[in-house]
């Protein structure tokens, strides 16, 4: 049986009581809005980038604790990493968050142990995927960085 | 005589499970209702010995199914007192295909630039969209009647936007706030200014008595699912000259007299809107749900309502000492079973999912109202809303989940 | 392996009645099918233990419920082989409601004056009436594919009519000659020209494997009551980039990305064309009824129809000594199980009556077709039709049915 | 259970392999036509009224051998009538005509006998009340009449 502790770690709630890196950047840093049709969580993303560098992130929006907090725990990871090191966070952060059904089997975990290390505090995050409704919600900063960086690259 | 909700418990198969090792507290009833035995046992009856498909069978099961489908189209006028009688009752998929309905038959031959379709901001998308999609098609205006902060309508305030109005097109309960508005002072506001009436019934319907004659409206759309119905079948009600004047809206079989190379000419009466196989099982689970409520004594279902929310508001108002506040009238006002939640510091959607660990159902969101959100400030609320099955038992799972969800994220 | 009917047989309640002392012989799957048991249970569970509304809950019965509706469109993806899996499929209230979908809003957006839509003689009303429709208000041509002599389209004939063709739109099987139409052959024809290609499933997805990569085909619309699933759900299936393509038909919950007191914006994905509580137990009950059918093997259900009708032919033409007249296809030509009688003397509605009298289920009428019917010159046929439960004792009582027919009017 | 032989009463047969009264009628002779979508049922009347009475009736069309046998019947006992007897006789067919659920109780028989025998050869139709599917072809011609004497009229 999935456990709200599993979703609701301490360091969780205390992103999102404080959420770190939120308000807005000025031009030339680009702005991407997120959208989460189905629950109306909503975010804008800020992102400097320079010399292949996320210079700097900040988020504004509102939604539920695991929307805004994965939004906080997100901007502290990427923020100042070259973009190919972002690109790695977010690879490694979506497979964590494939749901169990999907995973091929024992032996091949989505995420392995090092991976989940490397992921530092995003990993309490890693107990959403027991909650499958949620995981839109915890996906949508990220889901709008890559759109971030897409759009930069373009 | 008031009926016992808990043998209406014991009908409901639903209510024994067990959510999170906790027996369920459903609290969704504005969302769908649960489905009593006899229900569900009368579909099982329909495809177990009378299915067929209706009309133009001779051979005696297909006579059975149409005098099924035919027999819950009365059920229905009779449950509404429809003036009319059953010719009035058109069968939809749901309450939002009857909508449409209205919108595209009579809206887009009667209505066109310059028309009013007056809305009010309390509105589900359902009575929203279809007229966003006329304005475009036919260029419409849609209005809104504002609402006050007091969460209800102010009757002045329809009076002053009739200017250009065709149609008024307002819920009788609103699904966020449990507001009842009153239907039979728009009714006659609305024919004073020569404008027609349509009646959101989605929810009124399921918990109040409605009797078409006494609101003296026009229109009138709904849901079986949210009535002890089965998912899968709405209801279209106009007056019948009204019917008679409409064209067909979807096209195919059932809805035509005739049908040649060059064209077609439409059927008279209900079918001609009932185009295709209809839901003729989901008309005996129906037919079935108005006996249950008819049962019950839908002033007795309203009553046992009323008693229930007037204890959990108050019981709210209490407890968390303001951090919960509800979005919707207090108690001293005439109001249906809905209550919405704005937890201080708790987004809805954790509110719902920390209430699931209790076995409470409530749903998170804009509830398909997202402009009366907006009028709110809010993006989101919790709602927990009651139904014939609900006990004041239910209430205190629900007051001690949300003491949990609050701790939790204090 | 080839299934015993005898075995779906005994899953299908409803051939247990006896109706005038006989046992009931069902031929009239081509109007609706019989309902297994597994398919009725199906949806008795879903009533009693996860019935909640589906999207935007939180709760675990309203994830249930989500997860049963989204199992039923990918079932239905995977039993049809859509190229783009369940993101394809949107689900309707029954197949007339999926062409006035393709109608209102692939054809009123794409089509225009000038442009022709072609289909056949041979249509369902469903596939006709959307279409004048269609023409009345957005001025498109509907031209007609004629049927000949054979009960068959004569590619050369359709080929000769795609001057200013966008699209054909034709039945893959008829519900009345049970002629099976080259849908491949048309496809490229159709494509060939520039067109886009519509199939009519209701009869041919319910008797034939229906492989979507093989067909390429454009859209398909199909009614699950006729393939041993529950009234009240059809199926519209078109490739992505079409649908993605395509604006909203009805309004209302559920289809929107945003609504405020000034316009919406459309959701994307199926859920685009999905306004309202959709028929949730239905899509239950449907992918009960896909896994039966998978069970039974769809090729095995065409094969032993195909062996039923081969030798209901055989009996038909050699038992009434040419006053029994078969409208449509002989033997030797690949068709369906549907037999469409004229039985010399007698009208279709006193044959139909007489056979109810052993117990014998057919249908007399226009079956919705009633451009087919003039073409042959007839007002109506009494049509016998098999499925997955039929037997050839069904046949021999059919045949002793219509001999006293046959006697009591000569 | 109702019996096959009630419905297809021998006169019944008879009238309908060979109708009575069938073929047009010229100017100004009166033309209606009655319709049953359900079932496709066609029926076209032409009536010959002169003084207050039904000097000529014609039918073509076609149908079951309840529609069409009901329009024989009806076309031989209207024939030569004055309309009012006309009307009375639609009246009292049309009773007649009215299922077994309707009839107010077994004392108060929607058609007395004495109607009944009245009624003549029109009686054979009574069994279609057992089989209410079929009532509406038996009325065809009865409705397609009445609205014809009510066009003369008007
Ligand atoms: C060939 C064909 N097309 C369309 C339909 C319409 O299906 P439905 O009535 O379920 O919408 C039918 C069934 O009546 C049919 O046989
Ligand atoms: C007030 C109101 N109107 C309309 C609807 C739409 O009903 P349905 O989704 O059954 O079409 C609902 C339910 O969601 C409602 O609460």
């Amino acid at each position: 049986m999935a456990n709200l502790d599993d979703l609701y770690r301490e360091i969780i709630l205390d992103h999102y009581r404080s959420p770190r890196n939120r308000g807005e950047l000025a031009p030339p840093a680009h702005r991407t809005e997120g959208f989460n049709p189905l629950c109306g969580d909503e975010i804008v993303l800020y992102a400097l980038v320079e010399n292949g560098v996320l210079l700097d992130i900040k988020l504004t929006g509102h939604g539920c604790s695991i929307s805004q907090s994965s939004s906080s725990l997100m901007s502290a990871a990427v923020k100042g990493k070259s973009l190919d090191d972002v690109r790695e966070t977010i690879a490694t952060f979506k497979a964590l968050m494939t749901t169990p059904e999907h995973t091929p089997g024992d032996d091949e975990q989505a995420v392995s142990d090092a991976n989940l290390r490397r992921l530092g505090e995003l990993a309490a995050l890693a107990g959403v995927v027991k909650f499958p409704v949620r995981i839109k919600c915890a996906t949508l900063a990220w889901n709008t960085l890559a759109q971030a960086l897409d759009e930069i690259d373009a | 005589m008031r009926f016992d909700p808990k043998l209406v418990r014991g009908d409901v198969p639903l209510l024994n499970r067990v959510i999170n090792g906790r027996p369920i507290t459903y609290l969704d009833s504005g969302a769908s209702s649960l489905t009593p035995r006899p229900v569900i046992e009368a579909m099982d009856r329909y495809y177990q010995h009378h299915h067929a498909n209706v009309h133009r069978g001779v051979y005696q099961t297909a006579n059975e199914a149409t005098a099924i489908y035919e027999g819950a189209r009365e059920a229905t006028a009779r449950f509404l007192n429809a003036p009319g009688g059953s010719p009035e009752i058109v069968f939809t998929k749901n309450a939002t295909e009857s909508f449409n309905l209205l919108a595209r038959s009579w809206g887009a031959t009667f209505l066109g630039p310059g028309d009013v379709v007056l809305v009010s901001e309390m509105e589900h998308h359902a009575n929203i969209v279809p007229w966003f999609q006329l304005r475009e098609t036919h260029g419409v205006e849609v209005r809104f009647i504002p609402v006050g902060d007091d969460f209800r309508l102010d009757l002045s305030r329809v009076e002053e936007a009739m200017a250009g109005v065709k149609l008024v097109s307002v819920t009788a309960m609103s699904n966020v706030l449990g507001t009842i508005n009153p239907v039979r002072a728009l009714a006659d506001l609305a024919h004073a200014h020569g404008a027609l009436i349509a009646i959101d019934g989605a929810q009124s319907v399921a918990h109040l008595r409605t009797d078409l004659v006494d609101l003296d409206v026009d229109f009138l759309a709904f849901s079986a699912h949210k009535m002890l119905g089965p998912t899968g079948l709405g209801v279209f009600w106009a007056r019948e000259e009204l019917l008679r004047a409409m064209p067909p809206f979807l096209g195919g079989g059932g809805m035509i007299k005739d049908v040649s190379t060059d064209g077609f000419t439409p059927a008279t009466g209900p079918s001609k809107f009932e185009a295709g196989t209809p839901p003729i099982a989901q008309a005996a689970g129906f037919a079935a749900a108005l006996r249950y409520l008819d049962g019950l004594g839908m002033d007795n279902v309203a009553a046992h309502e009323h008693d229930l929310t007037v204890d959990a508001l108050t019981r709210l108002a209490t407890t968390f000492d303001g951090r919960v506040r509800v979005i919707g009238p207090d108690n001293g006002v005439e109001r249906g079973g809905v209550i919405s939640l704005d937890v201080e510091g708790v987004h809805p959607h954790d509110v719902a999912q920390v209430l699931d660990q209790f076995g409470v159902c409530v749903r998170p969101g804009h509830h398909c109202a997202k402009p009366l959100m907006k009028r709110f400030g809010l993006a989101a609320t919790a709602r927990a809303s009651f139904g014939p099955y609900s006990l004041t038992s239910d209430t205190d799972v629900l007051l001690e989940a949300l003491t949990h969800a609050v701790e939790m994220f204090a």
